[in-house]
């Protein structure tokens, strides 16, 4: 079964004032469905930015991203659309990755608000789901970030399954 | 310092805490603020019924009882023309409150527009915004109001452009700030991410978690408005009389600061009054709406 | 270190023919026939037509603002009153001296009152002495200082007659107009800079020098001052731009021949070249403030300093 | 490690309640540990259990709005820092006891020579000229590996974990006896935290300090501590030498901390995390504290304090379902 995503000599580099930053510099590997690949490095050796390139969060200087055998390097808006609903982030800092004026409820059926295919009652037996899924409280629905503690807000970043 | 991870109160049982409910009950418990709605909510209240409450027309001359000590009857005595004094403050409140909200409104529509676009986007678009508020601000807010009111001519539109062209800029600058804050902040990835439109991300995202500062921003602009609004009417600008604005009232009374010096103390006291109580309100709203106090 | 100085004076160019050509385009652009508002209302066309012509009002926008920009850079000159024909640019020059003295007490009581009302209210923070003077500063930055002014004739001259109510002279002259003009920007002062001080007493490194050892007045003297008078000279700063407007009004009550009075003068005689000329001889002249405002700032935080001196060899230490 | 007798540190019962919009908050709920001279006692426990709060007691720097020591003593060399009144506390603070912060980016004058602030630390308890302050805080610079020409710059020309070196060296400058490091290494990278952590090490070693480590990181306390307490809520659940605890770990709650741990060669597909979440400090769950989330709990547990009992020589442990183990 080939890959679900690989990535072949995939480069990214940024202009500073100071000349070409090469924080990604011809990465490749490849990683099956199902399995979990570990990226492993010092803080600034450009682990972030792979993550955010192979994603589109940023544009790719050179080489070329494959998902699900498909050549996403290039792709367009209404690609990327299709693509989204299928690769999500997690963050680093749960104090940062959460919008502050969103209770628990909202940031979970975000996404499924913006991808059109959930009526207002689906989303929330949805969230409802989605909550027990990883393991929310229920009555934290209507919580707001500032009142969860880091682990809380991790969990909450989880879900954003539009799927 | 205190270290805030030891005081993380689990929520025992989370009742609909919406953050306006958060905001107004802190609001509520600091006396300044409340004292300052109140003083404003007054304000409103008799501008509104300025008729019913003024005992007599604005205009009305009585050329048999001019410049009256506060009586009885003329509980703020009367002027050169026999005007009752408390009559024209009350319906000038109309003027001074009518000018100072929308100048502020005016004002922070564009600049917070100017200072979201200058703060989301970013590189050029910032650099171009931010060199055209340097240079407005580094003429001081009065200076140049004088400068367009005196163009423009007296009367309450004109005067409301020249105040409210000022305060674009700290509007403007703000904004910017507040939105360059959390622009990196990684729930607006996550956003992009969930496939939001770019409208959408400024609308739910960005503009949400910065507009705090600059509603305290405009709250004591309004204060500051008003104020500019009388010195403008003082010095022959702005609204002029016979239109009751309390600067221009002030003005008119000064010749006669020696003979009824409550011409110019009455007016005076209603405009400080009002610019204290918008900026109550202001260091209130700044209070809770400050993030740190948010846990 | 020189760098910095350069890159700033360098950026001072475009800011003064920016504040110069924003002032002669609000001038020029709004609509209004500055012409007509200076005649008399019965001024038949061909009057108005006249003063247009002689005024120059006709030409294009560029080349009168080359003619104004030119004048003003070549010669330092703001070419004449409109209305009595006599050359502004003497006037503004010979009136400056006042108007910049009025504003330098008014920032000397700010800098002198406000700064340690500002500390003291921060040090001991919620305390009986930073409730009475934040209170105060709340009254004083909620007061029009036109109003201050009256109030203080009615009192001081009026009332006691102990100081004139207008007029130049000794120092007798200046009392009034200063605390009336400067009450505000004391207030302002305390103010931000009470905010700016509970900001450094909250942070980190105060709680190490806490642990150093350090007594409470080492730790404000050494570590919390310096943090906090960063902010606090930009704070300066703006109130000078206060101030140079303040006294726009003062000069005019106190009747006090400085530009502030001279552009009130134009004001009423509708005289647009006096309000154009004025309004930008004060506003370059805040400019320059803020430069000067925004050098000691760079000479005093070393993180500016730091960044234009890296280029020479790190100095060696004894 | 002795209860009392000839320990360097001994504190006992320590109580500290912070008071914020209202309700009252209970940071340290009678903690009591001692420590020898020249060894190393570590503070375990997770965010938000007091370890900080017992760190600042000692020093006796907690913001006194809100915090408040409402009981305990702090016996240092025989003498009670709580009843020293605040000039002779000074004396100790910075020479006597010295202390190292979390996070290293703001723990440093902004506007200050980094140089400079470690004289500092040596001109305020050595009657020594500026001159000599300067040479010694320049040793202290080369003892933690900063090259002593970077005496002059200030903190934003350095990076994180060079940061936290130049706080070392000022809380060392004075050759303390105590150092309290507040998790030092949290803030930094996995390389630069061995960095850091070896130097200590060696730092406690030459200068036979005696310091006390808070982490929530178990690899960092087994590397450097000799004893350690478990903290959770304020209070101490089992205390011990590193030995009965890493290969004897009786309390459930400490266990259960083992078992979060990945460990690099077992293949564990699903880790075991302690379900629930630390108790509300304001109203904390009567009896032990950890009956909540305990999965041996039962009715005994729920109402009467739990006593910190000897399950073995040197090793103490604060629940009723743990017997004596036979050593």
């Amino acid at each position: 079964m080939s890959a679900l995503v690989e990535v072949k000599n995939l480069k990214k580099y940024f202009e500073t004032p100071r000349g070409m930053l090469h924080a990604v510099d011809d990465v490749s590997f490849a990683i099956e469905s199902g399995k979990t690949m570990g990226i492993v490095g010092e803080s600034g050796c450009g682990k972030s930015t792979l993550g955010r390139v192979i994603i589109h969060l940023l544009d790719s200087t050179d080489g070329q991203i494959f998902f699900e055998g498909k050549d996403i390097t290039r792709a367009n808006t209404r690609q990327l659309r299709k693509l989204r609903e299928n690769m999500k982030i997690i963050f680093q800092d749960p104090y940062s990755s959460l919008n502050p004026r969103l209770t628990v409820e909202q940031t979970i059926i975000e996404p499924l608000i913006i991808s059109k295919k959930y009526s207002s009652r689906a989303c929330s037996a949805e969230a409802e789901r989605l909550m027990a899924l990883v393991g929310i409280d229920q009555r934290l629905r209507m919580a707001y970030p500032h009142e969860l503690d880091g682990g809380r807000r991790q969990r909450v970043g989880l879900p954003g399954r539009s799927r | 310092m205190l270290d805030s991870s030891e005081l993380v109160a689990t929520p025992k049982s989370v009742k609909k805490q919406s953050q306006l409910a958060v905001v107004l009950r802190r609001l509520a418990k600091n006396p300044s603020a409340v004292i300052g709605l109140v003083v404003v909510v007054l304000l409103v209240l008799m501008a509104v019924f300025a008729p019913l409450i003024a005992p007599y027309p604005y205009d009305k001359q009585n050329l048999l009882n001019t410049r009256k000590a506060p009586s009885s009857e003329h509980i703020m005595g009367t002027d050169e023309l026999g005007r009752d004094i408390f009559s024209r403050i009350v319906y000038g409140s109309r003027y001074s409150l009518s000018i100072g909200f929308l100048a502020v409104l005016f004002s922070n529509i564009i600049g917070m527009t100017l200072g979201a676009l200058a703060g989301y986007f970013g590189g050029l678009v910032d650099d171009i915004i931010m060199r055209l508020i340097d240079i407005i601000q580094s003429i001081p807010g009065i200076l140049l109001a004088i400068a367009i009111s005196v163009v423009l001519g007296p009367g309450f539109i004109n005067t409301l452009l020249a105040l409210g062209f000022g305060a674009i800029t700290m509007a403007c600058r703000l904004m910017r700030a507040s939105v360059l804050g959390i622009r990196h902040q990684e729930f607006l990835e996550a956003a992009v991410s969930n496939n939001a439109s770019t409208f959408r991300i400024i609308t739910r995202h960005v503009i949400p978690n910065s507009f705090a500062p600059v509603l305290v921003g405009a709250t004591m602009s309004i204060g500051n408005v008003i104020m500019s609004a009388a010195m403008l009417s003082f010095i022959g600008l702005g609204i002029q009389p016979p239109t009751p604005e309390w600067g221009a009232m002030i003005s008119g009374g000064r010749a006669l600061i020696r003979s009824c010096p409550w011409m110019v103390t009455f007016p005076g006291i209603f405009i400080m009054l009002t610019v204290l109580a918008f900026n109550m309100l202001g260091d209130g709203l700044r209070d809770a709406l400050d993030p740190k106090l948010k846990k | 270190m020189g760098r910095y100085i350069l890159k700033r004076l360098l950026w001072m160019i475009p800011v003064v023919l920016g504040v110069t050509i924003l002032v002669f385009s609000i001038m020029y652009l709004i609509p209004g026939d500055p012409a007509k508002m200076m005649l008399s209302p019965e001024a038949t066309p061909e009057e108005v037509e006249a003063k247009r012509e002689e005024l120059g009002l006709n030409d294009p926008y560029l080349v009168r603002l080359g003619k104004f920009l030119g004048g003003i850079i070549f010669h330092f000159d703001f070419g004449d009153s409109w209305v009595y024909n006599q050359p502004v640019t003497k006037e503004l020059v010979s009136r400056f001296p006042r108007t910049v003295t009025i504003a330098a007490i008014c920032i000397g009581l700010q800098i002198v009152i406000g700064i340690p009302l500002g500390i003291i209210a921060a040090v001991n923070q919620n305390g009986l002495g930073d409730r009475i003077s934040m209170f105060i500063a709340l009254f004083g930055i909620s007061l029009p200082n036109f109003w201050i002014a009256l109030m203080l004739i009615l009192f001081f001259s009026v009332r006691l007659g102990w100081l004139p109510p207008f007029g130049i002279g000794g120092i007798k002259y200046y009392i009034l107009p200063c605390i009336a003009n400067a009450f505000p920007g004391i207030a302002t002062q305390a103010r931000q800079t009470r905010s700016s001080m509970l900001e450094v007493i909250r942070s980190d490194y105060i709680t190490t020098a806490r642990a150093k050892g350090m007594s409470e007045t080492q730790i404000l003297l050494k570590h919390a001052l310096p943090n906090a008078l960063l902010p606090v000279i930009t704070i300066i700063g703006n109130g000078m731009g206060m101030l140079l407007a303040g006294t726009v009004v003062i000069e005019s009550i106190f009747s006090i021949p400085g530009i502030g009075m001279y552009l009130v003068g134009g004001i009423n005689s509708r005289d647009y070249n006096i309000v154009q000329s004025s309004v930008i001889f004060l506003a370059l002249a805040f400019t320059f403030i803020m430069l000067l405002v925004d050098l000691a700032y760079a000479f005093i935080d070393p993180r500016i300093k730091a960044q234009f001196a890296r280029k020479h060899k790190r100095s060696q230490h004894a | 490690m002795t209860k009392e007798g000839s320990s360097f540190l001994a504190v006992n019962d320590l109580v500290v309640e912070y008071t914020s919009e209202g309700s009252v908050i209970h940071a340290v709920n009678g903690v009591s540990f001692s420590l020898d001279r020249g060894k190393t006692f570590g503070l375990v426990g997770e965010t938000g259990a007091g370890k900080t709060s017992i760190a600042k007691s000692i020093l006796r720097i907690l913001p006194d709005p809100p915090a408040k020591i409402r009981r305990g003593e702090i016996i240092l060399d025989g003498e009670d820092l709580l009843k020293l009144e605040e000039k002779a506390m000074r004396k100790i603070r910075g020479r006597k006891v010295s202390m190292i912060f979390q996070d290293p980016m703001t723990a440093l004058n902004p506007i200050m020579k980094v140089g400079k602030q470690i004289a500092e630390v040596i001109q305020l308890h050595n009657k020594v000229t500026n001159k000599q302050a300067d040479a010694e805080a320049a040793r202290m610079l080369e003892l933690v590996g900063i090259p002593a020409d970077r005496f002059n710059e200030f903190p934003h020309q350095f990076s994180g974990g060079m940061k936290q070196r130049v706080i070392i060296a000022m809380a060392l400058a004075c050759k303390p006896e105590l150092l309290l490091a507040d998790e030092p290494t949290t803030a930094l990278d996995v390389t630069i935290q061995a960095q850091v952590l070896e130097m200590i090490n060696k730092l406690k070693r030459e200068l036979d300090t005696s310091m006390i480590m808070i982490s929530h990181n178990l690899g960092v306390v087994a590397e450097i501590c000799d004893d350690l307490a478990v903290i959770y809520a304020g209070e101490v659940l089992e205390l011990g030498s590193k030995e009965a605890i890493f290969d004897r770990a009786a309390h459930p709650y400490t266990r259960g901390l083992f078992a979060a741990v990945p460990t690099l060669d077992e293949e564990k597909d699903r880790l075991m995390p302690i379900s629930g979440l630390p108790p509300d400090p304001s109203n904390l769950p009567s009896g032990c504290h950890f009956h909540p989330r305990c999965p041996l709990a039962d009715e005994a547990c729920k109402h009467e304090k739990i006593a910190l009992r000897e399950i073995e020589r040197g090793h103490y442990c604060r629940c009723v379902k743990v017997s004596a183990m036979e050593s």
